[in-house]
């Protein structure tokens, strides 16, 4: 079996290609339902049908950075300091970081369609635009030269320290925009009237693209784990050569 | 439907986003898979 | 025991510097490391002051076991790097007086350190940027002698040093070892260093072996 | 010649020379007051220049102060930490065993006091160049402002600053990770500095529940920066 699977692909299992039929199965629905079955917003029109990919993949962003700070107190915490927690923290918040990416770009589009403009300084968003940019920040300490305990502890670190300082952007943003009255920003999914179908397809979206993350999230850290056993064989082939050369010395 | 540009729009940047990542992903899995032995792929 | 090193292996930027180090060193040994540029003589030396993480192997330093712990190493250790540690903009004096704060020590100890290194007054109101390479090198040995070091780490001391500063240094090295300290030492000053030695090891290749 | 050199300094002796280390340093090279000063007071002008409008400067000047102040809080670092790093003073402090807790705090004191000096001026080429006036209250707020969000600033500046010393490109890395950081103290001082000035009709009551946000940020990125500096400067 695991020959089979060596062929398709390196970090696939049963599992993951179980995950990976079935979000793309739910992923067609939604795209379907979304763009076709469902109807039009009273208030909205068509651009409702951009909430079906904007809104579960904010969701599923957001997860991802909670599963990263998880994972970050998990290996802090940890006497053992397995390498696992590292790795999943690091897929976790590169998946994060192109959801919240996917997140932006549709929510500017679904914008431009509602209030006219591709961006509005609301609470909301501008949180969100923060966490992007934090992670875009986490992901490249986590390029910063070093062993992989070193890029474990750093990264882990600065996660904790994201942690830290999103409640305080949100909170700072939520106050700027309460004193400048008159900004008030309608909230595009708030005013939508749903019926049981589009509640339905919203709700499919959550599940799809949840099995996305997982599956995603599998196979990156899976390749993680790839790259970390391959550099640790360079090295081994690195240490006899050197041996080799310090013998001969 | 004169937003249609924009909603297919959004579908196919969340779609491609994924594809490409996905795709980004296995390769690198293939190519790092070769050198490394069996019994440390430990999901297998 | 002072030093034990077995089979370490020491990584740094991907790459292996340290092979499967093994050694050991006893108190109150002068040890000098010889060996080509690139074979690991730095890295040992910094590996022992416990700054570098050990990927393999295991080693002991003055009874800290530096695979689990290389925190605790480092107050009874002394070392002097490739660079100087010190702080250009600042004269040679208040150079001194920062580090000794630093570790508590007396004024009379920076005195003498002082002395011992040849850092006159004229010198020790000097900036260290508009010091020579050699008078650089006599004002970091000098920050060291105030530490009191149980494990002495020097790279490359004598170089830069005229042959008087060489003969202080020496003389130093040798009432430290008197003093119960022990001392390892790279030089490429062979006649001078095999002369102050009491034992030399050849690293090559970043493994280690007795010369 | 025998006794252990491990005699514990008390950490209150450290954060002291490890400031001290800094300012005199500063006083020496003049680095923040003959580069730094120069391009924070660059950066007011050519706000003027290209805003053009003295009612919309006169309303934004609090604004500017405070992203000036951004702009040099990134070379001010830098050179905080290229100080330590230039001839392995940093690695000295290591190996001595310092507790680096205590040079965090010696290291961020040194530099809130470089960032009020700078403040200072800067507020004053405001009230100059944009023409703000400020009441007597609102000079209480000010004073106020710029003390919590210096240490703030300080703070967090000095973590991620000791987190890329030494790491190559930390040019455009510290920009990156510090930047969405300090957007809470942009927002706030921002805020309770035009509240002081009276911009845009203002009041300084106002200002006030801003000065709390600083203060909590203060609060978070000392108690965090102190636990958290030694495990990024130390791997």
């Amino acid at each position: 079996m695991s020959q089979v699977l060596q062929r398709t692909s390196a970090t696939g299992t049963r599992a993951t290609k179980v995950i990976g039929a079935l979000a793309i199965l739910v992923m067609a629905w939604v795209v379907v339902s979304g763009l076709v079955l469902t109807p039009q917003d009273v208030v909205q029109g068509e651009s409702v049908r951009i909430m079906y990919v904007h809104v579960p993949s904010a969701w599923i962003a957001y997860l991802a950075f909670i599963f990263t700070a998880v994972a970050s107190a998990s290996w802090l915490i940890s006497k053992k300091h397995s390498m696992g927690f590292d790795r999943f923290a690091g897929a976790s918040a590169e998946v994060g970081v192109m959801f919240m990416a996917i997140t932006l770009i549709t929510g500017s589009l679904w914008g431009r369609l509602t209030w006219g403009e591709f961006w509005q300084w609301d609470p909301r968003l501008t949180t969100t635009a923060f966490l992007f940019v934090t992670y875009v920040g986490y992901l490249a300490v986590r390029r910063l030269e070093g062993s992989v305990e070193q890029r474990a502890r750093r990264s882990a670190v600065v996660a904790m320290l994201a942690v830290l300082e999103i409640p305080l952007v949100h909170f700072s943003v939520v106050l700027w925009r309460s004193l400048h009255q008159g900004a008030t920003v309608l909230n595009p999914n708030g005013d939508v009237k749903m019926d049981d179908l589009m509640l339905f397809t919203l709700f499919s979206g959550v599940v799809g693209f949840t099995l996305v993350f997982v599956w995603l999230v599998l196979h990156r850290q899976r390749t993680m784990l790839l790259v970390d056993v391959a550099n640790r064989q360079g090295l081994d082939a690195a240490i006899a050569a050197r041996k080799i050369e310090g013998s001969v010395n | 439907m004169k937003d249609a540009g924009f909603i297919f729009g959004s579908y196919i940047v969340t779609l491609g986003a994924i594809l490409m990542f996905a795709v980004a992903t296995l390769r690198r899995a293939k190519d790092s898979s070769q050198s490394v032995d069996e019994k440390d792929k430990t999901w297998l | 025991m002072v030093v034990s090193f077995s089979d370490v292996v020491v990584v740094y930027d991907n790459f292996p510097a340290l092979a499967g180090a093994t050694f050991e060193i006893s108190r109150g040994e002068i040890v000098l490391l010889q060996g080509p540029n690139g074979a690991g003589k730095t890295t040992l030396l910094r590996t022992c002051a416990g700054l570098l993480p050990i990927a393999r192997g295991s080693a002991t330093v003055l009874s800290c076991d530096l695979m689990n712990d290389r925190y605790s190493v480092r107050n009874k250790v002394g070392l002097l790097g490739h660079a100087n540690g010190l702080f250009h903009d600042l004269t040679v004096e208040e150079n001194m007086s920062f580090w000794s704060r630093l570790i508590g020590a007396s004024n009379q100890d920076v005195k003498t350190a002082m002395q011992i290194m040849g850092l006159s007054d004229r010198l020790s109101a000097t900036r260290v940027a508009n010091l020579s390479a050699g008078q650089k090198r006599r004002c970091a040995l000098a920050t060291l002698i105030v530490r009191r070091a149980q494990l002495w780490l020097l790279d490359e001391p004598h170089a830069g040093l005229d042959t008087q500063g060489r003969d202080e240094l020496d003389k130093t090295l040798r009432a430290a070892r008197e003093a119960g300290a022990t001392v390892m030492f790279a030089s490429h000053e062979i006649d001078r260093a095999r002369n102050l030695a009491t034992r030399s090891l050849t690293v090559a290749g970043g493994l280690v072996t007795e010369s | 010649m025998k006794s252990d050199s491990s005699t514990r300094v008390s950490r209150g002796k450290v954060v002291t020379a490890v400031f001290l280390k800094d300012i005199q340093i500063e006083l020496r090279s003049r680095v923040v007051t003959n580069q730094v000063l120069p391009f924070a007071g660059l950066v007011m002008v050519m706000f003027a220049f290209a805003l053009d409008n003295d009612d919309v400067l006169q309303r934004v000047a609090g604004g500017l102060v405070w992203l000036a102040t951004l702009f040099s809080l990134f070379i001010i670092v830098q050179r905080s930490f290229a100080i330590d790093t230039a001839d392995g003073a940093l690695d000295s402090l290591r190996v001595a065993g310092i507790d680096l807790s205590a040079v965090f705090f010696g290291k961020a004191i040194a530099l809130a006091i470089k960032l009020i000096a700078l403040e200072i001026v800067l507020i004053c080429g405001a009230v100059l160049l944009y023409r703000v006036d400020v009441s007597a209250t609102g000079l209480v707020l000010l004073v106020t402002c710029v003390i919590c969000a210096t240490s703030g600033l300080a703070f967090v500046g000095t973590l991620y600053g000791g987190l890329t010393a030494g790491a190559k490109g930390r040019e455009t890395l510290l920009p990156l990770l510090l930047l969405p950081v300090v957007a809470p103290v942009l927002i706030a001082a921002t805020r309770a500095t035009e509240a002081a000035f009276g911009s845009g009709g203002a009041q300084t009551s106002e200002g006030w529940a801003w000065i709390g946000l600083l203060a909590v940020f203060a609060a978070v990125f000392g108690v965090g920066g102190s636990l958290a500096f030694g495990s990024l400067i130390d791997e």
